[in-house]
């Protein structure tokens, strides 16, 4: 039996959040962008769920670690 | 005053040419919710208002069928076509049900 | 299922080591040679120390020997421990004895049995809670607070005891009355009585003592304490304490004015008490239903984090506070893994202030969702709540929640309880994938919605144009 | 969604063309209010940061508590409560007696939350309210402006209002009350209104008419609306605008409001029953009138209908108005209550409602308190007005009429400034933008539109993207009429958002952010040190009385002993019963043994007062004492007078100079009991910088039962008749002094609900909604 640590060190918190929901929101920004500005011809499903997906994965890690930032220890 | 009497036969005249079926259709319904406003109203004064709630969600109920069927005869009504741009007859027929489904769920739970 | 079959065991476990299924009796062989015996009534608990030289007359090695507590002890009777001459805990199973029904008698195992016709040393420690009674009961401000101590002037032994001596601790100089059994002597802050010769099997006589008693007497009615594991290496600790102070009561008006002109007034008033929690506690808090108690210090020490709590208000006698008291640890201090195995060891209770006595405590642990195979090991008897679910953050089908209780819990009683359970690592990911989920939900909202409010618009159109 | 709901109307004017600049633009919308809601929100955080997360004031105490009790045990026990802790013997009716909008609110919240396993205590979700209410505020003057005007001026608008001190002075963190999610309503209904009439929607309108809904459930201020309304659609007839989409707008808004708004158990009948609601029943007649003789002109537009049309409305107009005064003179209308009175008549309050006017909310507003509570808004806000009405349409008749009545009321009452608050940011945000746009247009001329709207939006960040916003004025460095010019105009401009952000920063921080239960004190080193003496009071009461225990104290503080203290109170700042509050009034103002009877008559175990004198806090008992009597004498004039508390100078004193009256009665007594700490000479009293006339006496009926740290809470416990040697007392006295106070109580009950505060701390907010 060993110690157990968090298998990532809580000092680095804050920059993954900061960097994750920072990335995040960028997708989703255009993600938005991309849903008001294309037409119905125009509009890509595949395009949109890549990006949702990515904007989904990154702004969700980006979440957990704000909360685990702030104290709230999922 | 006298052009008064001889205008009401006239008024009658031109309702009865210029007027498009639907909106006839639309004022049968209004007359008879009318006169259950009035018949209501007369009860009232009569035998007294006791369920003041009851009575208010009823009476209430009434005057606002009838003022959404007159808002639905304006908005169907085609000389008022540019007064209500972007809004269709069919639209105004879904406000008209949403509006009385929120009407009619409001005097279910006033009425008591 | 096996999580039940595991608690039935366990609670089987309990119930046999409460009931007492063992009976003993009483060896004749066994003698006490000499008991040197320390009454501590100096703060609001009795701890009495007795040292116990033990004699084999018998021709047969002794494996054990009972020890016993009077029966109007019994129910004041937090704590009771033996060591043995190198300081090592013996073990203790209770048990009982036939004829003697009213008496408790516990079982000491020795390391090693003891010879005929020679001697052992033991250390026998007692812990008693609410055996010191205010006497006057109500007292007004400025008075000080005057207790009353019963107890048996003689070592209470199923064995004959052959010369015995007590000193009992007031630590003041103020005694109103004490027994006097010739031989005694006084001399400041102690009594001394004995020594005593040639005192047979249980034999009780009345030992009071009425003296002055300024220490804080507080009871920690009610503590409930939340332990909560989070493998991103955190551990929540939550203490919610109810206290009261159970000594003289305050008679009359409270005066602001003495209380402030006069430092040594209120002298059974507690003002604030020290906490320590461990050193690595952070994100200390200290609050009650109306927010937080801002008036409290803090020091961090080398081994510990000393809190300074004062309430709201002083304490007097009758009157009663209670807060809630939180902090983080890392997990390394107190998690053990490995693989998917996990041991968790740590204090079933902690300090809350010096000579603490608890009436009720509930310890729960709340372990990651998806932990399994819950195994707790407790070093002395408590009694196991049922295991439910607990629903915070990010849970979908609740985390484990274990949980027991213990009735009459002193400062002896801070030991660590180990909780041993599986947890698949890959777990871990189910919370942040949680919110991807939902939040990729939305997207698809999104991306339906754009779609289906052209479909309106076009049932419309042809209408309107 | 905010982005798919912007995203209609940006796409229909530039179809085609700008599809880019379309998605960025909504892109930077959508950004610049998500920022608009950030700041706002966090500007309202100072009390959080500085103290803590926790209810302010006096009537949040109340909404927390009975929010706390609907959590508890349910929506529908909630409205059934009966609490009787409060207004001891009577009892309150609490479900009947609330606006339960804000309760709800909060409750959904929380429920919401907790079904997702998120585990906020309820606490938290009240003190944060607010804050989160003011960005949808944003969003929704954000949505009214662009109905009126542009949507440029619509982020204006949304920027001012997030952070502007009158509305953050009602939302700041833990101030927990109904103005905090009213406004909101408010200013959405208002939207929706311009909506429907735009349109002429049924859908639109009954959306008006359920944001109405919500807005009665949440504040007495929805009379505002009511009244608003019709006015609007009034001046729109007078002015020729009649047409069918208002017709259609106002009588479906008007008839399912009506019925909506009854639904709320403290409303109740009032819409059909009092004066205040019959202006908006009155135009729905008109309305109706018109409507109908429009129609018959339809038929025939031959003939003289004109002048018939005009004779009709007239007399139906006549008719109507007829109608209502002859009701109200039977009685089947309620006439004005006292305190729409106060409105119309400042002094009226004054002379007749003492403790109306007891409340410092409800005096006069100052002029320093509309720069401080505005700011720049309140000189740029009539350019806004004016250029409304240069260009007048249906809508901003609508905006003149807000802003001209908003005006006039903030100017009546302190408190009403809360209402002027949205319409000036909404008219300041359109004088900025037409402002902007002429000075930026003309430089950018081959990017019309579109591009202006996006620098604006990029200025309205004052402050923050104001770099980035230099760049598009700085290289079209063309002929222009005064290139200097222009930008030392556009220079000002910036100067002047940041003045005004900064000065909304340091007012919310400094004025609007005190918890008021918490005190703050700093040492001359900068150090700060935490006076938290009402709670060590209340936490004394809570622990260590009995369950049951009734306290006696005067009413401001009835909602905190509720609260934190949780124990049965006399009185409270829901002041309906004024009889009551003048007992306990008298009690205060009366001696020692003559108290004693009246607290025996009421039950009294403790009374609590607030002493300042210790550490010189001017908001205590003492000072409010003059209130007290005032009441007092309102109802037991033959046993109180007013001028018995001055000397004969007719000072308000403490010292030996004071009258014996005022040296003798219980508040006096109960004050400076054995009151011998603080500086030096011993006894010295700090907030009035006096020393007390009469020292050094004992109380016969009471004893000291806690008093806190800083000597801010008293608390006495009365004793029982058997533990004094009680002074002999004559028995006829007795007799007459109680039935006495029976009769009073029940002579003359007025309804008068007005509460808060009488301290007259300036800048400093006090709660109450009616």
């Amino acid at each position: 039996m060993v110690r157990y640590t968090s298998p990532i060190n809580p000092a680095v918190f804050p920059h993954l959040t900061l960097l994750l929901l920072g990335i995040g929101i960028f997708f989703t920004a255009w993600f938005f962008v991309y849903e008001v500005t294309s037409t119905k011809a125009s509009r890509d499903l595949f395009k949109e769920l890549l990006l949702s997906l990515v904007a989904a994965l990154f702004s969700g890690f980006g979440i957990l670690f704000l909360l685990l930032w702030v104290g709230i220890y999922v | 005053m006298s052009s008064l009497t001889s205008v009401v036969p006239k008024l009658y005249q031109e309702y009865i040419t210029k007027t498009p079926k639907k909106l006839k259709i639309i004022d049968a319904y209004l007359l008879y919710v009318f006169l259950t406003a009035v018949i209501q109203f007369v009860y009232c004064c009569l035998v007294g208002t006791f369920p003041f709630n009851s009575f208010l969600s009823g009476f209430i109920s009434t005057v606002s069928s009838f003022v959404l069927g007159v808002c639905l005869r304006l908005q169907v009504n085609p000389e008022n076509k540019n007064e209500f741009q972007g809004l269709s007859a069919e639209r105004g027929f879904a406000d008209f049900i949403f509006a009385h489904l929120v009407l009619h769920l409001v005097v279910i739970n006033f009425i008591g | 299922m096996a999580k039940i079959q595991y608690s039935f065991i366990f609670f089987l476990y309990i119930i046999i080591k409460c009931n007492g299924v063992n009976v003993d009796i009483i060896s004749s062989d066994l003698k006490l040679k000499n008991v040197d015996r320390n009454i501590d009534i100096s703060s609001q608990l009795v701890k009495i120390t007795s040292k116990i030289t033990l004699e084999n007359t018998g021709r047969a090695p002794v494996k054990y020997f009972l020890y016993a507590a009077e029966s109007v002890t019994k129910d004041n009777l937090a704590f009771v421990g033996f060591k043995d001459n190198n300081n090592k805990d013996l073990r203790l199973v209770e048990t009982s004895v036939k004829g003697y029904d009213d008496v408790k008698f516990w079982r000491v195992e020795l390391k090693e049995a003891v010879n005929a016709a020679s001697t052992v040393v033991v250390m026998a420690e007692a812990v008693l809670t609410k055996a010191l009674l205010p006497y006057p009961t109500a007292i007004t401000q400025q008075e000080d607070q005057l207790v009353k101590f019963n107890g048996n002037l003689y070592f209470f032994s199923p064995y004959y005891v052959a010369s015995q001596k007590t000193t009992v601790i007031v630590n003041t100089k103020s005694v109103e009355s004490f027994t006097k059994v010739k031989p005694f002597s006084q001399q400041d802050g102690t009594i001394s009585y004995g020594p005593y010769s040639n005192i047979g099997p249980f034999t009780e006589k009345e030992l009071s003592i009425h003296y002055k008693n300024n220490s804080p007497f507080l009871t920690v009615t009610r503590i409930e304490r939340l332990i909560e594991v989070s493998h991103w290496g955190n551990i929540a600790v939550e203490e919610t304490i109810e206290i009261e102070h159970t000594g003289a009561k305050l008679k009359g008006p409270f005066s602001r004015y003495d209380y402030q002109q006069d430092h040594h007034s209120g002298p059974a008033s507690v003002r604030s008490y020290k906490t320590l929690l461990p050193a690595s506690a952070a994100d200390v808090y200290y609050r009650d239903t109306n927010g937080n108690i801002s008036t409290s210090n803090m020091k961090v020490k080398k081994d510990t984090v000393e809190l300074d709590l004062r309430p709201r208000y002083p304490l007097f006698g009758g009157w009663r506070t209670h807060y809630t008291l939180g902090y983080n640890v890392p997990s390394y201090e107190y998690l053990y893994h490995s693989g998917n195995e996990y041991l968790l060891k740590m204090r079933v209770i902690d300090h809350i202030f010096d000579d603490m006595q608890v009436d009720e405590l509930i310890t729960k642990i709340i372990l990651p969702e998806g932990s399994t195979n819950i195994k707790l090991n407790i070093p002395y008897p408590v009694s196991r709540l049922p295991d439910n679910l607990h629903y915070t953050y990010l849970d979908t089908k609740g985390r484990p929640v274990v949980s027991f209780t213990k009735r009459n819990v002193v400062e002896n009683h801070i030991q660590d309880f180990q909780l041993r359970y599986t947890f698949p690592r890959l777990l871990m990911l189910q919370e942040p994938l949680l919110v991807v989920g939902f939040l990729y939900m939305l997207f698809l909202c999104v991306i339906i919605y754009v779609r289906l409010d052209f479909s309106i618009h076009k049932a419309e159109h042809p209408h309107k144009d | 969604m905010p982005a798919s709901s912007v995203e209609k109307p940006l796409n229909s004017p530039n179809k085609g063309l700008f599809n880019n600049t379309a998605g960025f633009s909504t892109l930077i919308t959508v950004t610049v209010l998500l920022l608009a809601w950030l700041a706002g929100f966090a500007s309202r955080l100072f009390a959080v940061i500085r103290f803590e997360s926790i209810i302010h004031e006096f009537d949040p105490w109340f909404n927390y508590r009975s929010t706390a009790y609907m959590v508890q045990h349910g929506f529908y026990n909630f409205l059934n409560w009966f609490d009787e802790r409060a207004w001891y013997p009577l009892g309150r009716i609490v479900g009947g007696t609330v606006y339960p909008g804000l309760m709800i609110t909060s409750g959904t919240i929380h429920w919401i939350l907790h079904t997702l396993n998120i585990p906020i205590h309820i606490r938290d979700i009240c003190v944060f309210l607010a804050p989160v209410f003011s960005g949808l505020t944003a969003i929704a003057t954000y949505l009214l402006t662009s109905e009126l005007w542009s949507r440029g001026a619509g982020l204006f608008a949304a920027c001012f209002i997030a952070i502007v001190p009158g509305y953050s002075s009602r939302s700041v963190a833990g101030s927990y009350d109904n103005e905090g999610i009213a406004i909101f309503a408010l200013q959405f209904t208002y939207y929706l209104w311009l909506k429907s009439v735009k349109s002429g929607s049924v859908f639109w309108s009954v959306c008006t008419a359920l944001s109405y809904f919500y807005m009665v459930s949440a504040w007495g201020g929805y009379v505002f609306i009511i009244n608003l309304i019709p006015l609007h659609v009034f001046v729109l007839l007078i002015m020729g605008r009649f047409s069918q989409r208002l017709f259609v707008s106002y009588t479906v808004f008007y008839i399912i409001g009506l019925l909506l708004s009854m639904q709320i158990p403290f409303v109740g009948f009032q819409p059909i029953r009092t004066s205040e609601h019959m202006a908006a029943s009155g135009v729905f007649a008109l309305l109706m009138a018109i409507g109908a003789l429009k129609y018959l002109h339809s038929l025939n537009p031959k003939g003289q209908w004109k002048q018939l049309l005009i004779l009709g409305g007239l007399l139906a107009a006549a008719a109507v108005f007829i109608a209502v005064v002859l009701l109200t003179y039977m009685g089947v209308i309620a006439p004005w209550s006292g305190r729409f009175y106060s409105l119309w008549d400042t002094g009226y309050a004054k002379i007749h409602i003492p403790i109306i006017a007891s409340v410092s909310e409800h005096q006069p507003t100052t002029w320093s308190s509309f720069f401080f509570d505005l700011h720049v808004l309140v000189c740029t806000f009539p350019v806004g007005l004016w250029y409304c009405i240069k260009n007048i349409n249906d809508e901003r008749v609508f905006v003149a009429l807000y802003a001209l009545s908003a005006v006039y009321f903030a100017g009546v009452m302190v408190r009403l400034m809360l209402t002027l608050t949205p319409v000036v940011c909404v008219l300041a945000g359109i004088a900025f933008s037409i402002l902007l746009d002429l000075v930026l247009r003309e430089d950018e001329l081959p990017i019309p539109q579109t591009e202006s709207e996006e620098s604006k939006s990029l200025y309205d960040k004052a402050g923050k993207l104001k770099k980035r916003a230099h760049e598009p004025t700085l290289p079209t460095d063309n002929t222009g009429l005064g290139m200097n010019v222009r930008s030392g105009i556009l220079i000002a401009f910036m100067i002047l958002l940041m003045l005004f952000s900064v000065h909304c920063t340091w007012a919310t921080s400094n004025a609007y952010s005190s918890p008021s239960i918490v005190l703050a004190s700093y040492g001359n080193d900068g150090s700060r040190k935490i006076l938290d003496d009402f709670r060590e009071a209340y936490g004394w009461l809570s622990q260590n009385t009995a369950e049951d225990a009734r306290v006696m104290s005067w009413w401001d503080y009835g909602y905190q002993i509720a609260g934190m203290g949780n124990r049965t109170t006399l009185v409270d700042n829901n002041t309906w019963n004024n009889s009551h509050i003048a007992l306990v009034g008298k009690a205060m103002a009366s001696n020692e043994s003559a108290a004693y009877e009246i607290m025996t008559m009421l039950d009294v175990d403790y009374v609590l007062v607030i002493f300042g004198g210790a550490i010189g806090y001017s908001g205590d008992d003492i000072n409010k004492f003059i209130w007290m009597v005032r009441i007092a004498e309102g109802e037991h004039p033959k046993d109180i007078h007013e001028a018995d508390y001055f000397t004969e100078r007719g000072e308000y004193r403490v010292d030996s100079e004071a009258s014996k009256t005022m040296l003798n009665c219980l508040m006096y007594k109960l004050s400076y009991y054995r009151y011998d700490s603080g500086g030096s000479p011993p006894g010295y009293d700090r907030t009035r910088g006096a020393l007390p006339g009469n020292r050094g006496f004992k109380l016969t009926y009471l004893e000291e039962a806690y008093t806190t740290e800083h000597w801010l809470v008293r608390i006495y416990r009365v004793k029982k008749p058997d533990e004094f040697n009680r002074p002999r007392i004559p028995l006829a006295k007795r007799i007459i002094s109680t039935t006495n106070a029976v009769s009073k109580k029940t002579s003359k009950r007025r309804k008068g609900l007005l509460k808060n505060k009488p301290t007259l701390v300036k800048g400093k907010k006090v709660s109450r909604l009616e």
